[in-house]
């Protein structure tokens, strides 16, 4: 059981996939998922980070199974 | 308390009509306050002649439900309808609905307003506008 | 900017869509604001039977021409509308409805609401409850 | 030309008149035109006054032609 990667809009663009997975051995943290799923892309300023669609810092631990989320500020409404 | 996402134009105010209709608190509300966004024409001093609305499946049905639970905490409040577009629109579209039943104006008026401000800054929704030159993402709310 | 008093039932949602559709600011606004009062069942724990809206003529619709141009003074709106019941009504009638365009939300709920609280403390209306024991004006309002 | 003088809702029950007309000659004020229409009967705490449909104080001044209004606290809404 890896961990799910998804990235949304214009950093879906930037980083160049909607997905990823990423093996929970080699992560500790969404600062890792970050990291080995971009091949160390700086993080745009503002980011925003989910995990299990729950709003977490970038050094929140991250286990097998997690879905870990990364899109820019949102402009709904 | 219903959330809803739409992938194709709604009318708010038949929704609202309906939703009503379909309520059991008719004679128990004195107030509903209500709020519609909708797609301007201009934005950031440009013409927008459309837009896509990308959203998180899963992540901004969750927020919505906890923004609409945390005003039923916060206000005496009867019930209340969120319904949120996605997908490719047009101006003048509609984009969101935010309406609140109670007995008392206070609570509806506050408590749409809540909901508002909530879904703009915590709801994973983006919007891309397509502009004369080309598309761009908006990069902040206002 | 428009003022409406009606002498029979109203449905708020439908005489917002005609209006809307009949305005000329389709694409200019991004936010209205609505609000509707209606009827309840019930008021100072009592069950209501009917209700008599009285107004004075002339007075009230000064006041809410008044109420309305303060409110284009004070934020930057496209258009409002008040739409008021007067005469015999039953529980569920609406009574009120008042409606604010505006490029931007802020502007819109804040007029919204101004003009709710205007209306309330100075339209010349009143309100006698038919209750099962009988009749009573309705001496303030909340 | 004369004063019409106008009351309503509960002000027009206990008054027992909708309407009354007095003589600009026998009033100088709003308070003189309650006195002179309702035999000096005693003003309910919290009435309202217009003088042509606006809001004014009971030593407002009244002239002929002027159209004064009593009321209750406006219950509307």
């Amino acid at each position: 059981m890896s961990i799910t990667v998804k990235f949304f809009a214009s950093l879906r663009e930037q980083v160049g996939q909607p997905e990823a997975e990423v093996s929970e051995n080699v992560v500790k943290t969404v600062a890792d998922v970050w990291n080995t799923t971009t091949n160390d892309m700086s993080i745009p300023e503002n980011t925003l980070m989910a995990v299990n669609m729950d709003y977490v810092e970038s050094t929140h631990a991250v286990k097998a199974g997690d879905e870990v989320a990364f899109f820019p500020p949102v402009t709904g409404g | 308390m219903l959330i809803e996402i739409k992938d194709s134009p709604f009318e708010p105010y038949q929704r609202l009509l309906e939703y009503q209709s379909a309520a059991g608190f008719a004679g128990k509300y004195g107030a509903t306050a209500v709020f519609v966004g909708s797609m301007r024409e201009f934005n950031q001093g440009d013409d927008v002649e459309a837009m896509l609305l990308e959203h998180y499946p899963g992540m901004t049905e969750k927020y919505l439900q906890k923004i609409s639970e945390e005003a039923a905490k916060k206000w005496d409040i009867l019930d209340s309808l969120i319904v949120h577009r996605i997908g490719e629109m047009l101006p003048n579209d509609p984009i969101v609905l935010v309406a609140v039943w109670s007995a008392h104006r206070a609570a509806a008026f506050d408590a749409s307003r809540y909901l508002m401000e909530e879904l703009k800054s915590r709801a994973p929704f983006w919007k891309k506008e397509n502009l004369v030159e080309g598309e761009r993402w908006v990069d902040k709310n206002t």
